[in-house]
C-alpha cells in the first residue's frame, strides 16, 4: 500500500504548521470583514483568499511552480500591478473639485505628515527589542499614512517586498477604518463652529483645464520628481484618457476590465505574500500599530491645515475637509460630508472634500517619489 | 547603523520630505491657477459648459433609440384599437 | 533570382509534410463539428484553429519565437489558464442544488468510476502491441472520464504534456457527445416506472449557507487533499466571488472579461498541441477509445448509484438524476431532464440534476488530486 | 515495470482513488449538513429569503430608470395631444 | 543633507538632456494630434504618452526594470500584441463585400505598389549622405505603405526593431492623413465622368460564404505565403468567430477586451520606442518622406488599376474606390464615398469601397509575407 | 554592400513582391468565386437570407424583453385610468 502511504503523506492534517493555520485565520478574518463589514471588500476579498490558498500545506501554491507565484513575479515584482491599478484610479477619477480650488492641494501636503511621522515612529521602535527596521523598512511602513493602496505597494514591492503583505494588509484596513478613525479627531480639533461653516459653490471647470490638467502634474512630476513618474505618469495618463473624450473605448477599458481583472490578480497575489514566517512576527505587530498611528496624524495635520486655511481665508474654508487630504479616496471625502452635516443639516461638504481628496493622492504619490529617491537609489 | 543615527537620518528625510510635498503641491497651485488663466482666455462657449452630462457612448445611443422606436410603436398600436 | 527561390523555399505546397495536411483536416472537423453541430464551440473551434495555425509548415507559430509558443508556455505549462477557468466556472455556478441536497453528492462520486475504470483500461492497453502508457499517461488519460475539460487540461499538462492535445480533444467531444452517450445508457439501467418518479421541490437555501459552502469545500479539501488545492481553490474562490454580493465588479470580471479571454487562449494554445508527431500516433486512437468508454462508465455507475439512493429512500430519488454526476455541466442534467419527461411530461428534473451535476466537478477535482498526489508527487 | 506489475498498481490505485472520492464526499456530505443547521441557526429573515432575484448591477438599475423615465415622458406627452 | 543632494541629484531638471526634452515634446505633439485633430487617437494618444514617459530622465520607465520595458518585451519582442489586434480587427470587420465582389481583390493588389515603390526609395537614400538602410530596413520602412498599424509594427519588430517607433508613428499619421493626402490624387488621375459612375449593388452574400471564407484565404496563404500566416491566421481567426455565430461570447472579447486592453499596451510599448537616440536621427526624417511618398503612390497606382477595371468592364467600375485599396479602413474607403458623393450627390460608393479596404488588408499582410520569406528569412 | 546591389537587390524584391502580391490575390479571387458557386448550390433558404441583422446576443434579447414587459405593464396602467 505505498500509493495509500503516499496520500497519507500528503494530507493537509499530515503536514499543517501551527502558522500556516494561524495564517488561514488571518485570511478568513479578512474575508469576514470585506463581506460581512464591508472593509474594502474589491482587495480584502482576494488578499484573504490569497493568504488561504498560499498557506494551504503542501499544494505550494505561491512557491515556484504554483500559480500564485507566477502572479506575483509577474505583477508585482516587475510593479506591473499597481501601476495598472493607479491608471485605472486616475481613468475613475474626476479631478474637477480640484481644479476648481488648487488651494486644496495644501491640505493634501499636509495630511501627508502622516507618512514622515509614521517613518520616524517605525525608526524609533529599534529602540524596542525585536524590531530591526532598516530605513527602505521604515519608508516602506510610512507609505501607509498616504491611506492609497496602489501606492503602498508599489513602494513597498521595490523598498522592502517582505513586508509587502503586513503593509498592504494595515493600509486597506485603515482605509477601511477611516469612518470611526476619522471623525473623533475631526470633532476634537474643530469648534461647533468651525464645522458650521457653509463654502461656496465651485466654479465650472472646462474640458480644456481637465486635458490639460494632466499635463501640468506631468511636467512638475518631471522637472522635480522623475522617481514619482511610474505612479504620477499612469495616474495621470489614466486621467486623461478619461478627459480626452476621444478614446472612449480604452478609457472604458481602463475604467472596467483591465482594473477589474488587475484587481483580482493582485490581491490574490498580496495574498500570497501573507505567508506565517514574514507575517507572524513582532514586526506586523509594530507595522499594524504605526499604520494606525499614522492615520490619525494624517488626518490631524490635515485638519490643522484646514484651520490655517480658515484662518487665512477669514472663514470661507471648512476645517474638516482637511481630513480629507489623507486620500482614501473617496471614503474619506464621504466622511468629512457626514461630520459635517451633523453641524449643519443643509451643509453638504461632499464637493468641497474631493478637492483635498483626490490631492492626497498626488500628495501622496509625490511623497513615494521622494522616498524612493532618497532611500531607493 | 546605530539607532541614533537612523533616527537622525528619519528626521532629515522627514523634513526634506515634507519640504518636497510642500513645495512640490505649492508650485502645482501656482501651475494651476496659470493654466485656469490660461484655458479661461482660451476657451470657447462649447468647451465652458462642462455642467453637461459626458458624452454618451454610442451603443447607449443606439440603445435609446431603439427604446424610443418600441415605445412609439408600442404606443402607435395602442392608438389603433 | 535568389530571393525568388528563397520564396519558393518558403511556400507551404514546397514543405507540407503529409501528416501537417492531416492534422490540418483533423482542425477542421473540429471546426465543422463546432459550428455545424454546436459541439462545445466554445472550445473546440479555436482548438480546431490552433491545430491549423500550428501545423503550417515554414511559419512555426507553435516553435519556439511563435505566438502560440509563447501562450502554451504562459498559460498552460504553468496551469494558470485551466485555473482561471476554473475561477470562472465557479463564478458561473449556482450550488444552491447541492446544498439543498447533499446527498446528490454521492451520485457524483459514483460517475468517478469512469475515471479509475479508464486508468485500468489504458494500463490494461499495454498489453496491445504498440501501446506503452505510463501511470501517468494513464492517470491523465482516464481524467477525460471526469468530462470537465479544464480538470483535463490542467492533470494532463502535470502528468502528460505530450497527450495534451489529443486529450483535451477526447474531453471537449464527448461532453459534447453526452445528449447522444448518456441517453440509451440511461434507458437500459432504469425501470419506466423508474424514470417517472417526482422529487420534491428543493428547500429553499440562506444567503448564509452559499457563502459558507466555498469555505467548507475548501476546508475539507486543505485537510485532507491538498494536492486539489488549486483546483477546488479557485473554483471556490469564483463561488465566493459571485455569492459574497459585495465584489459584484470582480464576480463580473471572472463571469465575463477574464473566462472570455482566457478560453481564447486556451483552445490557441491546446490546439498548438495537436501537432502530427504527437497526435497522429496509435496512441490517440486508444485515448478517443478509453475515453467513450470512460463516459459510458461513469454514466452507468451514476445511474447505478442513482438506483441505490432510490432504494434506499423508499423511491423519492429518480434515478435518471445520477447519470448527471459525470460533471459536462450543464449539459447532462439537460440530459436528464430530457430523458425524464419522455416518461413523464410534468416531471421537470432539472433543477435535480444539477445538485449532481455540480457535485461531478468537485468529484472529478478530488479524484485529479489523488491522481497528482500518487502519481505526480 | 511489467504490464502486470503496471496493472496491479492501476487497480490499488482505483481502489484508492474511488475510496477517497467517495470518503471525501461523504464528509463533505456531513459538513454541508451541519453548516445548513448552523446557518439556519444564525439566519435572519432576510437572509433565508434567497428566492428574490439576485441584486441587479447598479448599471442595470440606470437603465430601467431611463426606460422608466422615457415611457413616462413618451405617455405623458401622449396624453398631452 | 547628504539627502537632500540625492534628491537634487534625482531630479529631471539636473538630468534633462535635450533630445529627451524634445521626444516629449514629439509625444506631446502626437497627442495634440490625437485629442485635437482627431488622428487615430486610439493609438496616438497612447503612443504620445508612452513617448513622454519613456523619455523622463532618471526614472527610467522604458529601460530594464521599467514597466514600459517589460510591456515592450512581452507584448511587441514576440509579436503577440499586433497579432492579437489583428485578431481583433478581422472580428471587427465585414468582409461581405470583397465575397460579393472579388474582383476588387485587384485594387487591393495594386495598391500594394506604394510598399514596393518605398522599398526602392529607401534603397536609393542610401545615396544620400548620413542614410545607411539595410534591405530589412528598407523592407520594414516601405511596409508604410500598407497603411496599415498592425501589419507595420509585427513587420518593423520582426526586421528593424530600432526603427518601430519612427514606422509605427508614420504609418498611423499617415493614416490620419488620409482625407487630405488622398483627394487630390484621386482629382488629378480621374475624369468627371469617371467619378460619377455609378456602381450596381452589390449582391447578397450567404452566411456560408462568409463562414468559408477565412478558410479560403488562409488556405492560400498556408499552400503559397506561410510567412504571412500569423497575420492573416490571426486576422481569419478573428473573423471566424465573428461569422461562427456559436462563438458570440468569444467574439465580443476579441472585438472589445482584448482590443481595447492590447491598443493601450501597444500603444505604450510603441511609444517607449520613441527615445532621443533612435529616433532624433536622419533617418526618421527620411522614414517620414518615405512614408508619405509611399501612401501617395499606393494611391495613385489603386485608382489606376480602378481605371484599368473601368475599361474592361465597359465603365461599371468607378475608378475613385481603387484608392480605398490602400487598406486605412474604414478612412479610405470614407474618402471615396466623399469624393464621389461631390461629382454626383446621389452616389454612395462607401458599399463598393469596403471591397478593395478590406482587400488592401490582405494585400498587405500578403507583401509583408513576402519581405519576410525574403528578407527576414 | 554597395548602394548599387542593393538597388538590384531591391527592385529584383519588387518584382518579385508584386508579382506574389498579384498572383496570390488572382487566385484569391478564382478561390472566391468557386466557393461562392459551391455555396449557392449547398445554401439553404435560410442561408440565402443574409439581409436580416445579425443575431441579436441573448442579453440584448432579454433587455428588449424587459422593456417590452415595461411598457406592457405601463400602457396597461395608463389604460386602467
Ligand atoms: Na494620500
Ligand atoms: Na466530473
Ligand atoms: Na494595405
Amino acid at each position: 500500500m505505498g500509493s495509500a502511504d503516499a496520500l497519507w503523506q500528503s494530507m493537509g492534517i499530515a503536514n499543517m504548521a501551527w502558522g500556516q493555520l494561524f495564517m488561514m485565520l488571518v485570511g478568513c478574518l479578512l474575508i469576514y470583514l470585506a463581506v460581512a463589514k464591508k472593509f474594502e471588500p474589491l482587495l480584502l476579498l482576494p488578499i484573504g483568499f490569497g493568504a488561504i490558498l498560499s498557506n494551504i500545506p503542501v499544494a505550494g501554491i505561491a512557491e515556484s511552480g504554483g500559480m500564485l507565484y507566477y502572479i506575483y513575479k509577474v505583477g508585482i515584482e516587475t510593479g506591473v500591478f499597481p501601476l495598472l491599478i493607479f491608471m485605472g484610479v486616475g481613468a475613475l477619477t474626476d479631478f474637477g473639485a480640484l481644479i476648481a480650488m488648487p488651494s486644496t492641494l495644501f491640505l493634501g501636503a499636509a495630511a501627508q505628515f502622516g507618512i514622515f511621522a509614521t517613518l520616524i515612529g517605525a525608526l524609533a521602535l529599534n529602540l524596542v527589542p525585536g524590531f530591526d527596521f532598516s530605513l527602505a523598512d521604515a519608508s516602506a511602513i510610512a507609505i501607509i499614512g498616504g491611506a492609497d493602496g496602489p501606492t503602498a505597494i508599489f513602494l513597498a514591492s521595490r523598498l522592502s517586498p517582505d513586508l509587502l503583505g503586513a503593509i498592504a494588509v494595515a493600509a486597506y484596513s485603515y482605509m477601511a477604518l477611516v469612518p470611526i478613525i476619522q471623525p473623533p479627531i475631526m470633532r476634537l480639533l474643530t469648534t461647533e463652529q468651525e464645522r458650521k461653516i457653509v463654502m461656496s459653490q465651485l466654479r465650472p471647470v472646462s474640458r480644456l483645464e481637465k486635458i490639460l490638467f494632466p499635463f501640468t502634474v506631468l511636467i512638475l512630476c518631471i522637472l522635480f520628481l522623475p522617481s514619482a513618474a511610474p505612479l504620477i505618469g499612469m495616474l495621470m495618463f489614466g486621467n486623461l484618457l478619461k478627459e480626452a473624450g476621444v478614446v472612449e473605448r480604452l478609457s472604458r477599458a481602463a475604467q472596467n476590465e483591465i482594473i477589474n481583472i488587475v484587481t483580482i490578480f493582485l490581491g490574490l497575489a498580496v495574498g500570497s505574500k501573507l505567508s506565517a514566517d514574514t507575517f507572524l512576527t513582532l514586526e506586523t505587530l509594530g507595522i499594524l500599530a504605526l499604520g494606525a498611528i499614522a492615520f490619525c496624524i494624517g488626518t490631524a495635520t490635515g485638519v490643522l491645515m484646514g484651520k490655517v486655511m480658515c484662518r487665512l481665508t477669514k472663514g470661507k474654508v471648512n476645517p474638516l475637509i482637511g481630513a480629507a487630504g489623507v486620500s482614501a479616496v473617496p471614503m474619506a471625502a464621504r466622511v468629512v460630508n457626514k461630520v459635517g452635516l451633523e453641524s449643519n443639516h443643509h451643509n453638504f461638504l461632499l464637493m468641497h472634500a474631493m478637492g483635498p481628496n483626490v490631492a492626497g493622492v498626488i500628495g501622496s504619490a509625490v511623497a513615494a517619489g521622494v522616498l524612493l529617491a532618497v532611500v531607493g537609489g | 547603523m546605530q539607532v541614533s543615527e537612523l533616527m537622525i537620518e528619519g528626521v532629515n528625510l522627514m523634513l526634506l520630505g515634507m519640504g518636497s510635498v510642500f513645495l512640490f503641491l505649492s508650485i502645482l497651485v501656482l501651475a494651476l491657477s496659470g493654466v485656469a488663466r490660461l484655458s479661461n482666455r482660451f476657451a470657447t462657449d462649447d468647451d465652458r459648459d462642462s455642467s453637461r452630462p459626458p458624452t454618451a457612448t454610442p451603443r447607449a445611443a443606439t440603445e435609446s433609440e431603439e427604446i424610443i422606436a418600441v415605445i412609439t410603436a408600442a404606443i402607435s398600436r395602442y392608438r389603433q384599437r
